[in-house]
């Protein structure tokens, strides 16, 4: 077995303690809850130690895969337990864990049956979900890909609002559908480039154009559904407003971002050309998909129907970024996958919160809680000046990036996506005036401030917000080697004849 | 010319089989404790299975006319799990439906003699002969009730279709020997390869008529009619061997005949298989959809899964059969491990097979309803359960052998089996339980979930070994 | 010396009569005599074969077959019997409890 | 030179004390953390302009804020003579704000709370000002948008107010739309987005034509254009002016230094500051001139006819910020940025004269409730007298100085449009002159039209808001000697310090007016200003019932003036309701709910149905079971024998 640099395999602990004390929690009887949430919640914290050596040892001059671990797993298919990490995915493992301790933090006293299986699910998921931005062997990540759909029906579909049987199902069918016809996608590439499921090796060869095609949308197909990308988002409304507030805030926080991650893993490196050939397509997506959710976003009377409405258009800044096949851009793109888990992450956490105590989702049965919890409405304004994306918070720099790679590939996609920042600005000021300004409504009278439990839920999603806003270069700085390396591979791979779109920047004008 | 004792090596595990079947018929008039008759035939199985791999096993004997290698002895293996697993689950089963005889065991066991025989059999009378010798002890075991009319309905029906496929098969095995003078598989190969009988109508008539009698042991459509009523019908311990064994035995048989005998008109058989695989995982997986009986749903998630399993038939590689037989041997894990919850469920004056009877099952039985739901989670094909690996290595096999096409047919379907699977898991932990279900639990009952559920996680997370013994049976 | 091909039709003729008896006759026990029916038309095919091959492989087949005929004919009637018993009907119409 | 660091960091140390513990600890004196603080920038401001004036600049980055790939943005501070003088104008002003607010403010709940806002805008203006690369100045102009949005809906439990706060976010967003694009054409232009080389290097662009949107356009006129889409979003010129009269729901400190010295003048200096930008090209300056010109007039004529006291000066401030951008599109950046200069003083007196008479009337804004205030605040009264006097522009007083200035400009300037604008700003001088003065005969002068009640409850502010009114007051006289024009200035010895002081930054635009010119176009302005209050005087003091016959005689144009010509109706109507009715209808209706969900639920729902059908199929007789076997196996021969033919 290749130990890595730290000697200890860091990443296979990552993956199997959450589900080693998924284990443990099923020893403990049913009754002690107490005690399984304290077990379930030290588990994630210590998982969460455990991620910080990630983030200190991580070296970013080299765009090359760290802490690797390898070991033959199925010989017969020349199958491997390959794990590593790169500048693109390992700020999404540090967001993983963080997310999976507030989860479990905020869901405290909100998850009354069934305790046990709802920490089971969530530590099961924490381990999928971290097992998915670090495999490196396609079997591998399909396996992490899938597992995630069980304990995420599941969390959906127990312990979710009262429509939650058609969200979990719906949830489940999108997403399947679309993975297995990556499966069929993997197959393929596996036999075509001989046998092999080592992604890094796939990404060295090239492929017949036809091929590329007919792989770079059937990869598409699961990878959009998760994005979500446009026309197949659908399910993404419906499964936020009926998951409790841990099961959208992981949705929403690491699950959306899987689907872009795979763009960026695989669908660009693997398939250089089709994904050159693809991206007006691509980039037409996200501008529509920018503006629909945007727009569409004015009309929801549903609290937390209207952040997920906000994600598919945050989501399609990011799917722009990435296809906008610049440094900016994808730099942009991967930051604000980062912020958008943060930022909607927190804007869930604190609908849970605010959910607890009136139990009602409706915007129409809120005013006026500015006057009758200040906390909570300065915490909320946070979240909402980062999701229209005001400088000095994390949402401006993604954005800013994004359109700025944007509008160097395609200006009139990048012009379109630009009006979403108005229509941002319009729907979440609008939300949070309906919320927290004007007269109090009599639901809303009286109601407890945030609690210690809450404060120090949401008190480091402020921190990173500022943080990124602030000095975003300690994020931005693992992504440099990582993103130059792809977009080498991305401009130059395959026939060299071929016309790159994204050209330097000087010379577009010339 | 002396009388030459043939070689017995081979057949060993079949004699041992047979003297205990023999001799269970027998103890069964002094032993009144029916349990024991049930420990007695499990530690006989475990022997015969023991015997498989003596040294000297693995050759041909009676002139060519009994083949034990190592496609036949995965296959052994199989059918050993089958029945060792379902008189597990039958034990408590059967004093709870008030049948309980001897017989019952004997029949089995006499069932796995006729499957053992069907897989060694390199001659198509030994073939013919294997298989009824199987089908005769199931009719009689799906019709065990004798009180039950739908159990009676249910022998019937399976009898009456299996006496017409196996005329079937009788009419394309007499039209064989007709054209190539020759009952043993080698020699048609060969003597179709010298004759060059490839494009002959007759030769493809036989064909047809053998692939029809294997398609309905398989319950494959349109010849699938009988499975959901003789599975609905049939005792739950009965349904659940029926739905492994005979299916396996039949997979086992048309890997044998197709690919040893008929190598050279490859093209022709497998143009008869493809409709017939893509139809009956359309007709499995759509109808189950709208069903409300969980046996009878099960009989329809079967015949999908023989629709999935038809295509390492189609792939007809070496990896194709690997596939299909490694599909087998998870197959049988995941769906007596399914079977034997709902056997738990049947308590006294508590039917326990409608789908609505599993509302709420989470919050009454958490233990039961999680076994289950890695069943069916599983038999859907979600990755870390047995049931992908055993999907994904058939989708490997299809697609190396060319037919893409058909294994995106076959992806979408295996997401279309989905939304039944879930509807189970569905009600299980989304609804409210609408009254106590009491379990009818028992050691043997608790070592069988045991052994399905181990299976299930241990070879959905770690393959290797059972790939690679599959792989292994082909030289 | 009769030709082969007049055995062969003959045995193809039963065998489609044993079929069409299965198929339209509603009475089981006639339904198990058809079946028995297409049994012998292969009877009568396997021995002309083996005639005309010189080979005894095709009776050996026979006899099998015969005995199995009747191992068949003792459980059909068996469970016909035992559903006698519970619906006092032999009617293949009346059998349809389970559908769907 | 670093200490100049400390001016914006100074309110940002106030902002998070007080918004960390206001609550808590410091509850009444927030104040003084704030007033501290301010004030310290103030001095500095001070020192820094001396060393300004000593010649001295500075160009320094703290640290790189944001950098991928070839795009790099700093947090840096660039001190020159425009960012000198804009800094005493927002420090002197906010400092006495502050002091205002303190007795404006007293006894409110959120008291803490409104000064930390202060205190945050003073930061992100001064860093608008200082900033030394486009990326900060865009961090600094949303900044101060947002305190803005705080400010405005500060009493946010009125729906107006927290309505105009969202409203006045908004349409800046929409300015901020253009002006960011702006400043990716500029990085895909030059490069980089610091000022000094996009500045140094915008000369070898000025001849060249890029394709923007499929369409061929001038490259500096397309910079120039967009970067002026985010001043007429900040400065509220004409497309994107409906947010400032409505931003008047904020408390009257909050308009006096947001909405009239400092946030507003922001566009001017976006202007000023891209000068190098803006002169490349000649239709952006024609545009900047027009929009300015038809602005004020625009502004001007509302203003003539509204009765809220506030209202009238917002459309003042509207009509003079126009006034501003003439000056800048036709070349004059200098004599702008003293209009800028001179108007934060007297327009911030008279929103603080404002504020005192509404609290002194408990809250009354309606003039025509109002009348004969003189007596009761005579301080006030005469503070805001000279207030008007200077922005009607009587000679001696600071409005006087500046605003000839801009006419005399535009008069003379090489701009072509010069003589059109310069038409419309004597016009502008005249009704400006008319309204202010209207506003000070009927709420000042005749006889007291308020209930009884608020008439004896009429007092004078107290001291910590009449201090700061009376050293505006200074600021509004004073202010205007320091860039007397040669033309005056000659004789009585004092020369144009601001013009010279600027020269390095704005360059001198080259007029070729005579002398003769400049005295007839002074004349011109000194005449329409009296002539305006003549009117003011003959129709509100001497004809009381005139105004009230006039507004009946031409109801129609009476009606459309006094609604604004109907903008905030139309925009509602060209661009909210729609979007809205689109969302609700079309998006949710159809797309969301009839084509995607349509298919998401259409195909199991059919899948289902089928299978149902298919169920059927499985009859229980057994016969049909034999039926369908024999079928099988007729329809695989038939395939098996079609095949081989």
């Amino acid at each position: 077995m290749e130990t890595n640099s730290m000697g200890f395999p860091i990443l296979s602990a990552l993956i199997f303690l959450p589900v080693a004390g998924a284990v443990l929690l099923l020893l403990i009887p049913r009754s002690k809850e107490m005690l399984i949430k304290a077990v379930a919640l030290s588990v994630s914290i210590l998982a969460f130690i455990i991620s910080l050596p990630l983030f200190s040892g991580f070296n970013k001059a080299t765009h090359a895969m760290q802490f690797v671990e390898r070991q033959a797993w199925i010989p017969t298919w020349n199958i491997t337990y390959y794990l590593g990490l790169d500048g693109i995915s390992i700020l999404f493992v540090l967001l993983s864990t963080l997310i999976t301790i507030l989860s479990i933090l905020i869901s405290w006293e909100s998850i009354k049956n069934k305790v046990k299986e709802f920490y089971i699910s969530v530590l099961i998921m924490e381990g999928a979900m971290i097992g998915v931005f670090c495999a490196l062997d396609f079997f591998l990540f399909y396996i992490f890909w899938e597992a995630m759909l069980i304990p995420m029906y599941l969390l959906i579909g127990v312990w979710g609002g009262p429509n939650r049987v058609y969200a979990a199902i719906k949830f489940f069918l999108y997403t399947l559908v679309g993975s297995v016809l990556m499966l069929v996608g993997i197959i393929v590439l596996y036999f075509h480039a001989g046998r092999t499921f080592d992604i890094l090796d796939l990404a060295t060869r090239t492929y017949p154009y036809q091929l590329q095609f007919w792989l770079f949308w059937a990869f598409f197909a699961a990878f959009a559904v998760k994005v979500p990308m446009f026309p197949v988002h659908t399910w993404l409304p419906d499964a936020h407003t009926e998951a409790p507030t841990a099961g959208s805030v992981i949705l929403a926080a690491v699950l959306i971002k899987m689907g872009a991650y795979g763009f960026l893993r695989f669908s660009m490196p693997l398939f250089p050309e089709a994904a050159r050939a693809m991206t007006p397509a691509m980039l037409t997506l996200s501008v529509i998909a920018i503006i629909y959710g945007a727009v569409i976003c004015l009309a929801q009377t549903d609290l937390k129907r209207l952040i997920a409405y906000s994600s598919v258009s945050h989501m399609g800044f990011v799917t722009l970024g990435i296809f906008a096949l610049n440094t900016q851009g994808m730099e942009g793109g991967i930051l604000q996958m980062i912020n958008h888990g943060i930022v909607t992450g927190a804007l869930f956490l604190s609908v849970g919160v605010i959910y607890d105590r009136t139990h009602t989702r409706q915007i129409a049965d809120y005013g006026g809680v500015a006057s009758v919890m200040p906390v909570y409405a300065s915490l909320f304004i946070v979240f909402t000046l980062a999701s229209i994306g005001l400088p000095s918070t994390n949402g401006f720099i993604g954005e800013f990036l994004i359109l700025l790679g944007g509008f160097t590939a395609n200006q009139p996609a990048g012009v379109l996506a630009a009006t979403g920042i108005i229509i941002g600005a319009g729907y979440m000021l609008w939300l949070y005036q309906r919320v927290f300004f004007m007269e109090t409504n009599a639901k809303v009278t009286g109601l407890a401030d945030v609690n210690m439990r809450e404060l120090v839920t949401l008190l480091p999603m402020v921190i990173l917000v500022f943080w990124i806003g602030i000095y975003p270069d300690t994020f931005l700085g693992f992504m440099h080697e990582s993103v130059r390396h792809l977009i080498e591979r991305v401009n130059t791979g395959g026939a060299p004849g071929a016309t790159t779109i994204a050209k330097t920047v000087s010379e577009i004008l010339q | 010319m002396p009388l030459v004792m043939p070689d017995l090596k081979p057949i060993t595990p079949e004699i041992v089989m047979t003297c205990l079947a023999l001799f269970i018929l027998v103890a069964d008039v002094f032993i009144k404790r029916k349990e024991t008759l049930a420990l007695l035939s499990i530690i006989g199985m475990a022997a015969a299975a023991f015997t498989f791999a003596l040294p000297g096993a693995l050759n041909t004997t009676f002139g060519g006319m009994f083949i034990s290698d190592g496609y036949s002895m995965f296959f052994k293996i199989v059918f050993a799990l089958n029945v060792i697993l379902t008189i597990l689950i039958s034990v408590k089963y059967l004093a709870v439906e008030r049948v309980n005889f001897g017989e019952y065991y004997a029949l089995l066991l006499f069932s796995t003699l006729g499957m053992m025989i069907m897989a060694s059999a390199g001659d198509l009378i030994v073939l013919y002969l294997g298989l009824e010798l199987m089908a005769l002890s199931t009719y009689i075991l799906a019709g065990f009730i004798r009180y039950d009319m739908k159990s009676n309905e249910a022998a019937l029906k399976y009898f009456l279709l299996g006496s017409f496929a196996s005329a079937f098969l009788l009419y394309g095995i007499s039209l064989a020997y007709g054209l190539t003078g020759t009952t043993n598989l080698d020699r048609i190969a060969m003597t179709i390869s010298e004759k060059g009988l490839a494009g002959k109508p007759a030769l493809t008539l036989s064909m047809i008529m053998i692939a029809v009698a294997f398609s309905f042991k398989i319950a494959a459509v349109p010849f699938h009619m009988w499975a959901p009523d003789a599975y609905e019908g049939a005792p739950t311990s009965v349904t659940a061997f029926m739905s492994v064994g005979p299916k396996a035995a039949g997979f086992a048989v048309i890997g044998r005949v197709f690919l040893m005998a008929f190598p050279m008109v490859r093209a022709e058989w497998v143009a008869v298989f493809i409709p017939i695989a893509i139809m009956t995982m359309a007709v499995g997986n759509i109808v189950a959809l709208s069903q409300t009986n969980i046996k009878r749903m099960l009989a329809y998630s079967s015949i999908a899964h023989a629709g999935y399993a038809l295509l390492g038939i189609i792939a007809g590689t070496a990896d194709g059969l690997a596939s299909m037989m490694n599909y087998m041997l998870i197959y049988a894990f995941m769906n007596m491990g399914a079977f034997a919850v709902i056997i738990m469920l049947r308590s006294e004056g508590f039917k326990g097979d409608a789908i609505s009877d599993y509302e709420g099952l989470s919050k009454t039985h958490p233990l039961a309803a999680a076994l289950m739901l890695v069943f069916m989670f599983s038999l859907t094909g979600i990755p870390p359960t047995a049931g992908f690996m055993g999907k994904f290595y058939i989708f490997m096999a299809a697609i190396n052998a060319g037919y893409t096409w058909l294994v995106i047919i076959a992806v979408i379907f295996s997401a279309i089996s989905a939304y039944f699977y879930l509807r189970i898991v569905m009600n299980m932990y989304m609804k409210d339980p609408k009254e106590t279900v009491t379990l009818t639990t028992s050691p043997s009952m608790g070592l069988a979930l045991a052994i399905t559920t181990v299976a299930v996680l241990a070879i959905g997370v770690l393959p290797a070994k059972v790939i690679y013994l599959a792989r292994v049976a082909f030289p | 010396m009769v030709p082969l091909n007049w055995y062969l039709m003959l045995s193809a003729a039963v065998f489609s009569i044993g079929v069409f008896g299965f198929l339209t006759r509603r009475n089981i026990i006639i339904m198990f005599m058809s079946v028995e029916l297409m049994l012998n038309a292969v009877n009568i095919s396997l021995v002309a074969f083996s005639h005309y091959l010189q080979d005894l492989r095709g009776q050996v087949l026979v006899f099998f077959i015969v005995t199995v005929a009747a191992a068949e004919a003792a459980i059909g009637l068996a469970i016909i019997i035992a559903l006698f018993r519970n619906k006092a009907t032999a009617h293949v119409d009346d059998m349809n409890e389970m559908k769907g | 030179m670093n200490y100049y660091l400390l001016i914006p960091f100074l309110p940002l140390a106030a902002f998070l004390i007080n918004i960390l513990f206001g609550k808590s600890l410091l509850k009444e004196n927030a104040h003084w953390v704030a007033i501290l603080a301010v004030a310290g920038s103030w001095v500095i401001s001070v020192a820094t302009l001396i060393d300004v004036m000593g010649g001295k600049t500075l160009n320094q980055d703290l640290y790189t804020w944001v950098s991928s790939g070839g795009f790099k943005a700093s947090v840096g501070f660039l001190i020159d003579p425009l960012t000198a003088v804009m800094l005493i104008v927002v420090t002197t002003c906010s400092t006495l704000i502050h002091i205002y607010s303190t007795g404006y403010m007293h006894g409110d709940n959120g008291y803490y709370r409104f000064f930390s806002y202060l205190s945050l805008f003073t930061f992100c203006m001064l860093m608008l000002v200082m900033a030394n690369n486009f990326m900060q100045l865009y961090f600094g102009w949303e900044g101060v948008g947002l305190c803005s949005y705080f400010l405005i809906g500060y009493y946010f439990n009125k729906k107006s107010a927290s309505d105009a706060g969202k409203k006045a976010f908004i349409v800046n967003r929409f300015g901020d739309f253009g002006f960011g694009i702006g400043i990716f054409v500029i990085f895909l232009t030059f490069g980089t987005i610091y000022y000094e080389p996009v500045f140094s290097q915008a000369g070898a662009f000025a001849t060249k034509t890029v394709n923007f949107l499929g369409y061929d356009v001038h490259l500096m006129t397309l910079i120039a254009l967009l970067l002026f889409c985010g001043s007429i979003g900040k400065s509220a010129q004409m497309p994107l002016h409906v947010w400032l009269p409505d931003a008047m729901e904020g408390p009257t400190p909050v308009s006096a230094l947001i909405h009239a010295a400092t946030m507003v003048t922001a566009g001017v200096f976006l202007v000023a500051r891209c000068s190098p930008i803006f002169s490349l090209s000649e239709t952006a300056l024609m545009v900047v001139a027009l929009t300015g010109a038809i602005t004020s007039l625009f502004a001007a004529t509302i203003g003539l006819v509204q009765n809220d006291l506030k209202r009238i000066i917002a459309y003042s401030t509207v009509s003079q910020l126009g006034y501003m951008f003439l000056a800048c599109g036709v070349g004059a950046y200098t004599a702008g940025i003293f209009h800028l200069y001179t108007h934060a003083f007297f327009k911030a007196l008279l929103f603080l004269c404002a504020g005192s008479v509404m609290h002194a009337m408990s809250g009354e804004l309606d003039i025509q409730k109002m009348g004969g205030l003189k007596k009761h605040m005579p301080i006030t009264y005469w503070t805001m007298l000279i207030a008007s006097l200077s922005i009607a522009g009587v000679p001696g007083l600071a409005g006087f100085f500046s605003k000839d200035e801009i006419l005399w400009m535009a008069y003379s300037g090489p701009s072509p449009v010069g003589k059109l604008v310069w038409l419309s700003g004597t016009l502008v001088a005249f009704l400006t002159a008319f309204y202010s003065f209207r506003l000070i005969f009927l709420t000042f002068h005749g006889k007291f039209r308020g209930t009884h009640e608020q008439e004896h409850h009429l007092h004078e502010s107290p001291k910590s808001m009449t201090i700061p009114l009376m050293l505006l007051c200074v600021g509004a006289v004073a202010s205007g000697w320091v860039g007397i024009p040669a033309l005056i200035g000659e004789n009585l010895g004092i020369h144009n310090y601001i013009a010279e002081f600027m020269k390095p930054v704005l360059g001198h635009p080259e007029g070729h007016g005579t002398h003769g010119e400049e005295m007839m176009v002074m004349l011109v302005s000194v005449a329409v200003g009296f002539a305006g209050i003549g009117l003011a005087y003959f129709m509100y003091m001497m004809r009381p019932d005139l105004p009230g016959k006039l507004a009946t005689q031409f109801s129609g144009a009476y009606k459309v003036l006094f609604n604004k010509y109907y903008v905030d109706e139309l925009y509602s109507a060209i661009i909210v309701r729609p979007t809205i009715w689109i969302a609700r209808n079309i998006l949710i209706g159809v797309t969301d709910a009839r084509i995607i969900e349509a298919i998401v639920n259409g195909v199991p729902s059919a899948i289902g149905g089928f299978s149902r059908q298919l169920r059927k199929v499985q009859t229980g007789f057994l016969h049909h079971y034999a039926l369908i076997m024999a079928a099988g196996v007729l329809i695989v021969m038939g395939l098996m024998l079609m095949r081989s033919w």
